[in-house]
């Protein structure tokens, strides 16, 4: 039975390592992924506390479930704007999207 | 007459008459001259009206009117007058009809200038009458926008600085002023903005409660006034501001600091009023002889009447921190006397504006031969404004002074030098416009015409009234004074 | 598990489900008829229906699906409010020339779903009903900022808001997770019970809480979380700003209240100290950026965030008293804001530019919508007679009367700069000449809305008695 | 009677009023109905001297307002002093009128003149009329503006401007002093009434010390109104005006008003312990620094300017010693005789053109009248017995006499340089050849020189009232408290006649038999005769001292106003180096709007903040967690 400080710690890593993602990646869609590695953080926490601080009650699990569905949701309409972004843009690259600015 | 609530209807008439300029084409110039002449006309006669139903002996508010606004917070629409206030008005209804005339000067966008300029009658008449703290901090903000519209579209060179400049330093001092009117509203027993009230309770409040408040509603008044550090607006907002925004901002919204202290400062926080009499006395004498000194520098006529202002006002925070009866009668009456006398200098300036095109006082001279009703006029009014005697400038002044010696004779030594400067100023300015050789240059200027001449006559005929007999003026304002006077506790 | 009690449930939520419905229907005919304003009609009726019938309900405080939402006075003041921005919203964008024609179908759908959304926060006591209310709500915004297809401004807006939406809303997912972990339930009046005993590290939960609250501030914009707003405010179209600058921020109020006001009590007395220097923060950097701003949107996007940081002062305060005033002050910064933008959107329409000198001598020419904007703009910086001046008198005195004088002296400053920057806007409108002469003719439908905020300013200004009965009402739930 | 009291004063208004609106239509007829009413009020003055004489005195007063409980009344008082100067005023303004219409004559509007002239008499009748002492400052402070009015009356001259604005500030400085004076009194004892104030202090129980200052500073009005010594300077400059104002104000009865004040609270002035010293030392300095400056001057008008300073210093002198009847005497002649003076000196100028008397000389043959009429003012002046002039001057010096041997001494110093300069000016003037040919002067019209006449007798017989064979009438008409009876002491007597007759030989003896001497005296003691022709450059020392920093104070101040507090408050003072470094940007973005300093600050805090939004999202986020870090880190220490 791996303990549930071993859970969190993982969780906090990749959440680490998910915004370090968001941080360095210079095209949007890599930013996308690096937020997405993020809530997979927040969910393995999820599920980590539900078996372990909740067994009896599955809410835990059940939120998770949820979240996978936000996820998907969230992707389709990032995706979206990053092809208008593209349309007008000709690039992806975040930092050159900057028009708007002081 | 008839049960009309005459307070409601003088501070609303204005309303109803820029309802009706709504409707009147742009076009129709004269017509919206004429509706707005009617109406501060209406205005003027309800307050003569208001002083047939007044009975002056009574002290105390009359003709008071209570209607519940706001309930949770126990605000009401609350109006009355006394002495104190009824003089106001009748100087704010008797400014604005005659100002209403010498913006007939006005050529653009007059029915704009009408709808500002009634709306800043309401603001001013509303706030000499509130007697609720909200509805006075109400009307006393209404007040700031026209004025900021009249001296922005219509004024001088540097019409949006001044304007802006204006604005920012009442709303500062006024945002402070609420910040001490709520803090009263939840120090008061049962929570109120009724000034009746919070006099009556005037007691309660602890004495490091009262500075700090004293504090903050002395800077919201003080800027106003102008006292001494605040008074760097006026010349800026007088200079550019056309003449009859310039008469009504000197007859009137300097009033309204004044009264601020008359009415809410002095009887609410009585303790502080005495801390603050010292300091307020030396900003008093500050004011006098800075204000005095720095209007005989001055080569622009209307600066030199703003600078003047501030020196005179200076006179009305001295018999205000002498805190005895005759100091405060000068110091009530020096308002009521200098919205008169400077309102009448400013008509004069923007008579001589408007056919010289220039206020620059070295560019003028010997204008006595070819104007000399205009000469005879200004001669009467500088006069008056050196607080010679037998006109009212001088029965003030002299009150002041008066009231002043008794409470703080050094001080009064030093500003009595302030008469003899401002004798100075004046005649240095009536020798550069009126006397010597006639500067060629305005051999053909216009004599000053009917118009003109019907604005300033009942001016004159106040100030040689109320000079000769202030008896006139002082009995409407004794009863009012002495119960401020019996609120602050010092001995009548 | 027996499904009776959701059914009974569902009574309940029913003005959601007719706007979701309606929704529904919208996107559909959009496809089928080519004639894009009856959909418009039909969205507007469809609000008016829920409007009636919200209004007409009688409150019965009960807990719905087992705790997910709650149907209480709060939601209701919440399901009234959006409901009036979403007709707003519509009526300002009828003739919006920006969203091309055969899009208006979707934008009117998607305006009736952001309106559930808010109502759904309105009413969330549970954190995932909250998590989901707040990223149904953000997904609709992100899709309407990147609205206007062709425009570079538009899906930039849209990309930021996007991903820094995202990264907030995970940020607070992950915070949920953890209190989750801690308290082990998701229902607030638990958490609030178990947190309230043993504050053993009040430090650590304190953290976890704050990772929340990004997610929560994100939506009003409060001082760290607010970058996006002003490029978003600026990209979007007019009516989406506008929608922008009120709903979504209304909502954010709604979730913040009850997070902290049920489910942390113990949080608030140990952080309302550190929400109070946020919210002077967000006041002071609202102000100050937007003195020296030149785009009337980027104007209105930093007076906004000012706005909220007033706001805070209501919530900081938290008593009764306290939630009073911030009530007051989100209808009445409502009423000004849509106002303010519908004028924007009038002359946006007609001189396609929303630069502040482009505004110049607009009183000349069309002194009725000169004279609109002047008006509000003067509520927003809280002149009296208007609107605006009641809020900020109600959380002046809120502030005073809970002690909190070095708020409301912050505040009364930052009302005099605010002052300032808003006459800008009013001095190149008045003072200052026209170059071209523009005379703009509003059009019907934005002028009624236009007329109706200006009447509402106006009369809230002037008598604002029925308002706060109305407000007193709704707020009273809470126990301090 | 006391209607005749009210209609006495109110005459003199309605001719003002007439002149002043209806003046250019009535031309001439305005100037006689003015003269009408003067007359009219020097008629009721005489029936007051009558019923005054006859013993009793009227006194009526009114409440003028009241604020609290000070209660401020304003009303009249006629008694022995009162009728006297009534008689003076109207009958020397009645005079001067007539012979105004004559000296007028070439004027386009003259009635303007005419109006001043009695806004003036009511004034001056106002003032002595007045029962306390905020009236008598009310009146004092008219009679000013009546002198600024009359000396500016050329009003394209532009010296007379300057003159009259110097004359009025003067007298503002004055008048300050006498505020205080009043404020003092009115505090200390209750009341500004004469009467109650004589009584209060007849009671006694009074700190001497406040009296003293309070007396003092009511002095200090007299010295501003009477240009006593330090504020003397502008009663010269205000020859300016008309010769027949300067006649009535600078001769007569405005300057004779500040010794009307002292004489008037002589009670105040009697009670303190140094004030009464402090006026007889103030008058001796006047007159001899006024006589001395006299003797070299040789303009006709100033001559006779200086020498109104030096009498009205002797008259002080006589009030400093306990010569309350001799002041008022010699108020009383010298009003007359100077009046004629002026008149005549006005005939001169009218005549010859030209004001330089080493210019004239030899008119006594071409203008008889003014000439003789002349003489006796100069003999009355110079206290040659019989005239007024040595009864009042002998009684000046007999109170001195009595007091104090050096004001004795000086008084009488003083009155020998008077009967030197007055020969002085007769004989260059009147004898001799006429040294300008192209002066061609003709005798005045008959309005001009029946005034003269008059003039001359009552200076020559006003004298007797107070002389032995009338065994001093007037000391027993006006006296203050124990009326002690003054012997007559023959020494004073004759050496005041000595003094007198010797200044008139030496006179003679200077400009009629060796003309040179003069020129002598002239080139080897050049460092005095500089110093007393240029009025000990007085004026000059004032102007240095007092005015010129005056200026530049308030150029200094008005600076200050718009830069360092108007600077301080709007920001166009530089704030820090800190700024600076984007101050060009602040420039062109901020100032011109920016209101204050403040402003500018937050105007560049704002430039700062604006920065932060850098567009890039990545910045964003990054600030998002790097300022929540910040407050979990402040947080937790």
């Amino acid at each position: 039975m791996i303990p549930l400080h071993h859970y969190l710690i993982l969780s906090a890593l990749l959440f680490c390592i998910g915004l370090y993602g968001v941080f360095t990646r210079r095209s949007a869609i890599g930013i996308l992924l690096s937020l997405e590695i993020m809530l997979n953080a927040a969910n393995i926490n999820f599920v980590a506390f539900s078996k372990f601080v909740t067994p009896d009650n599955p809410i835990g699990q059940i939120f998770v479930i949820f979240t996978i569905g936000v996820s998907a949701a969230a992707a389709v309409v990032g995706l979206a704007i990053i092809v208008a972004i593209y349309r007008n843009y000709k690039t992806i690259f975040v930092d050159e999207i900057n028009i708007m600015k002081w | 007459m008839f049960g009309l609530p005459l307070l409601s209807l003088i501070i609303f008439l204005p309303v109803l008459g820029i309802l009706i300029l709504f409707f009147i084409p742009k076009a129709q110039t004269s017509t919206i001259r004429g509706v707005s002449v009617a109406t501060t006309l209406v205005t003027f006669l309800l307050s003569l009206l208001i002083l047939a139903h007044f009975n002056t002996a009574q002290p105390g508010f009359q003709l008071e009117e209570k209607l519940s606004w706001i309930p949770q917070v126990n605000i009401n629409y609350h109006v009355g007058v006394d002495g104190l206030s009824y003089s106001m008005i009748f100087l704010t209804a008797l400014l604005c009809f005659l100002a209403c005339f010498a913006s007939f000067s006005i050529k653009d966008r007059i029915k704009e200038y009408f709808i500002f300029y009634l709306m800043l009658e309401v603001g001013m008449i509303g706030t000499f009458l509130a007697l609720d703290l909200f509805l006075f901090y109400v009307f006393w903000e209404i007040t700031l926008v026209p004025m900021y519209f009249l001296i922005g579209i219509w004024g001088g060179s540097r019409k949006e600085y001044a304007a802006i400049k204006f604005f920012l330093y009442t709303l500062a001092g006024s945002v402070f002023m609420l910040l001490g009117i709520l803090a009263l509203y939840f120090n008061s027993a049962p929570h109120t903005f009724s000034i009746v009230e919070l006099i009556a309770q005037n007691s309660l409040f602890p004495r490091l409660f009262q500075n700090i408040i004293f504090a903050a509603l002395f800077f919201g008044f003080a800027i106003k006034v102008p006292v001494f550090p605040f008074h760097t607006w006026l010349p800026d907002a007088h200079v550019e501001a056309p003449t009859p925004a310039s008469v009504l901002l000197a007859g009137v919204l300097l009033k309204m600091g004044g009264y601020g202290f008359f009415r809410i400062s002095y009887p609410i926080l009585p303790e502080a009023a005495k801390f603050f009499a010292p300091a307020i006395a030396l900003l008093a004498l500050i004011g006098i002889v800075y204000g005095a000194f720095v209007a005989m520098a001055q080569t622009d006529f209307k600066k030199m009447v703003a600078y003047s202002s501030v020196s005179h006002m200076g006179f009305v925070m001295l018999g205000l921190a002498s805190l005895n009866p005759i100091g405060f009668s000068g110091a009530y009456l020096q308002m009521f006397n200098h919205g008169i006398i400077t309102g009448a200098m400013f008509l004069l300036v923007g008579v001589l504006y408007d056919r010289a095109h220039t206020r620059d006082l070295n560019a003028f001279g010997g204008l006595r031969e070819v104007v000399p009703v205009f000469s005879g006029m200004l001669i009467f009014f500088s006069l008056a404004s050196l607080g010679l005697p037998g006109l009212s400038g001088f029965v003030s002044e002299f009150l002041s002074l008066l009231g002043g010696f008794k409470a703080f004779r050094l001080f009064t030594i030093i500003s009595v030098t302030g008469i003899i400067v401002t004798a100075g100023y004046i005649l240095f300015m009536i020798q550069r416009i009126l006397l010597g050789p006639l500067n060629p240059k305005w051999k053909s200027l216009a004599e000053i015409n009917t118009r003109e001449i019907l604005t300033l006559v009942p001016l004159l005929i106040l100030t040689l009234a109320l000079g000769v007999y202030p008896k006139l003026i002082l009995d409407i304002l004794n009863p009012g004074l002495n119960l401020i006077l019996k609120a602050i506790g010092v001995a009548n | 598990m027996n499904v009776a009690p959701f059914i009974a449930d569902i009574k309940y939520i029913l003005p959601e489900i007719i706007l979701t419905i309606a929704a529904l229907v919208i996107l559909i005919f959009s496809v089928l008829i080519k004639n894009k304003r009856a959909l418009a009609y039909f969205s507007l009726a469809s609000l008016g229906i829920t409007l009636l019938y919200v209004s007409k309900t009688p409150v019965i405080t009960t807990s719905l699906f087992s705790g997910m939402l709650v149907n209480d006075s709060f939601a209701a003041f919440f399901k009234i409010i959006s409901i009036i921005i979403a007709l707003a919203v519509i009526l300002i964008s009828l003739e919006y020339k920006e969203i091309s024609p055969n899009y208006r179908g979707e934008f009117y759908c998607f305006i009736l779903l952001a309106t559930t959304a808010i109502m759904f926060m309105g009413a969330a006591s549970n954190l995932l009903m909250i998590y989901l209310g707040v990223e149904f709500l953000s997904l609709i915004s992100y899709i309407i900022a990147a609205y206007w297809r062709g425009n570079v401004k538009s899906s930039e807006s849209g990309l930021k808001y996007f991903l820094i939406g995202t990264a907030c809303s995970i940020t607070m997912l992950y915070g949920i997770s953890l209190l989750y972990g801690l308290t082990g339930s998701l229902d607030l009046e638990q958490i609030n019970a178990i947190l309230y005993g043993n504050t053993s590290q009040p430090a650590a939960i304190s953290i976890i809480i704050l990772t929340i609250l990004i997610g929560l501030g994100f939506k009003i914009a409060m001082v760290p979380v607010h970058f996006w707003c002003p490029d978003v405010y600026e990209g979007a179209p007019t009516p989406v700003t506008a929608f922008f600058s009120v709903g979504p921020k209304i909502a954010g109020f709604a979730v913040l209240l009850r997070f902290l006001l049920t489910g942390s009590i113990f949080f608030y007395e140990h952080w309302a100290h550190l929400l109070g220097i946020l919210a002077i923060i967000t006041m002071v950097v609202g102000n100050l950026t937007a003195l020296s701003q030149t785009n009337i949107k980027r104007l209105l996007a930093y007076s906004s965030i000012a706005h909220a940081g007033y706001a805070l002062i209501g919530l900081v305060i938290g008593t009764h008293i306290g939630q009073v005033s911030l009530f007051v002050y989100l209808l009445t910064y409502t009423v000004m804001n849509l106002g303010a933008f519908a004028v924007v959107i009038a002359v946006s329409n007609k001189i396609k530019s929303d630069e502040i000198k482009d505004y110049a001598g607009l009183s000349l020419h069309s002194p009725y919508l000169a004279a609109a904007l002047a008006v509000f703009l003067l509520s927003l910086a809280g002149i009296p007679p208007l609107a605006g001046f009641i809020g900020k008198f109600y959380i002046f005195s809120a502030a005073i009367e809970e002690g909190f004088i070095t708020l409301a002296i912050a505040a009364v400053i930052n009302s005099v700069i605010a002052a300032y920057y808003y006459f800008i806007v009013i001095k190149t409108m008045y003072l200052e000449k026209p170059q071209a002469k523009i005379e703009i003719k509003p059009a019907p439908s934005l002028n009624f809305a236009l007329i109706i905020a200006l009447i509402l300013t106006l009369a809230i200004g002037i008598y604002p008695q029925p308002i706060l009965d109305f407000v007193i009402h709704t707020s009273s739930i809470f126990i301090p | 009677m006391v209607n005749a009291a009210y209609s006495l004063a109110l005459l003199p208004v309605v001719g003002f009023i007439v002149n002043i609106f209806f003046g250019s239509k009535l031309k001439l007829k305005g100037a006689l109905f003015s003269i009408a009413c003067i007359a009219g009020s020097f008629l009721c003055a005489c029936l007051l001297l009558r019923h005054v004489i006859a013993g009793n005195s009227i006194e009526q007063s009114a409440t003028w307002f009241t604020c609290g409980k000070y209660s401020f009344s304003a009303g009249l008082v006629i008694d022995q002093l009162t009728a006297i100067m009534l008689i003076v005023v109207t009958l020397v303004s009645l005079l001067v009128q007539i012979y105004s219409i004559g000296y007028l004559h070439g004027e386009k509007n003259s009635t303007r003149f005419f109006a001043f002239i009695s806004l003036f008499t009511f004034s001056m009748l106002g003032l002595v009329l007045a029962d306390n002492l905020i009236l008598v400052y009310v009146f004092w402070e008219l009679v000013g503006l009546c002198s600024y009015l009359l000396i500016s009356y050329w009003y394209n001259k532009p010296s007379a401007a300057l003159a009259g604005k110097k004359a009025f500030i003067t007298n503002r400085i004055g008048d300050a002093g006498f505020f205080l004076g009043i404020a003092t009194l009115f505090y200390y004892l209750g009341t500004a009434n004469f009467r109650e104030i004589a009584e209060k202090l007849h009671h006694g129980g009074f700190d001497p010390h406040i009296i003293t200052i309070a007396g003092i500073l009511l002095f200090c009005g007299a010295i501003g109104k009477s240009a006593q010594f330090p504020l003397h300077v502008w009663l010269p400059d205000a020859m300016e005006g008309p010769t027949p104002a300067s006649a009535l104000i600078h001769a007569a009865t405005m300057v004779a008003a500040g010794v009307y004040l002292t004489v008037r609270s002589y009670s105040v002035f009697s009670a303190g312990n140094f004030s009464l010293q402090f006026v007889s030392y103030i008058g001796i300095i006047t007159s001899l620094l006024a006589a001395s400056i006299a003797l070299v001057q040789n303009d006709i008008k100033k001559i006779l300017a200086y020498s109104t300073i030096s009498q009205l210093g002797l008259m002080m002198v006589a009030l400093g010693v306990g010569g309350y009847t001799a002041g008022v005497f010699h108020l009383m002649t010298h009003a007359f005789f100077k009046a004629l003076l002026f008149l005549c000196a006005g005939a001169v100028i009218h005549n010859t053109g030209v004001q330089d008397i080493r210019q004239m000389g030899g008119l006594f043959g071409k203008m008889k009248i003014t000439a003789s009429t002349c003489f006796i003012a100069c003999l009355a002046i110079a206290g040659v017995p019989p005239f007024s002039g040595f009864w009042s001057k002998d009684e000046i010096l007999l109170a001195a006499f009595n007091h104090n041997k050096v004001l004795y001494g000086l008084s009488s110093l003083v009155a020998f340089m008077t009967a030197f300069y007055m020969f002085r000016l007769y004989i260059l003037t009147f004898t001799g050849k006429p040294r300008d040919p192209h002066l061609h002067p003709h005798e005045s019209p008959k309005v001009m020189t029946w005034p003269l006449i008059i003039l001359a007798s009552l200076s020559a017989v006003s004298g007797l009232i107070g002389s032995p064979l009338t065994n001093h009438w007037f000391s027993h008409f006006i006296y203050f408290h124990p009326e002690h009876h003054i012997e007559v002491n023959y020494l004073v007597m004759y050496s005041s006649i000595a003094v007198g007759l010797l200044g008139i030989a030496m006179a003679w003896l200077f400009y009629k038999a060796c003309p040179n001497i003069p020129k002598a005296l002239a080139e080897n003691y050049k460092p005095i005769y500089n110093l007393l022709l240029n009025k000990y450059y007085i004026d000059e020392i004032y102007d240095t001292v007092i005015v010129r920093p005056f200026l530049a104070l308030t150029r200094f101040s008005f600076s200050f106003d718009s830069k360092i507090i108007d600077g301080s408050v709007n920001g166009t003072a530089t704030v820090t180096i800190w700024i600076s470094t984007i101050k060009a940007w602040i420039d062109k973005y901020i100032v011109d709007g920016l209101v204050n300093l403040t402003a500018s600050m937050v105007g560049a805090i704002g430039i700062v903040l604006r920065r932060l939004q850098s567009g890039f999202i990545q910045n964003y986020i990054l600030l998002i967690f790097t300022s929540v870090i910040i407050i979990v880190l402040l947080k937790l220490i």
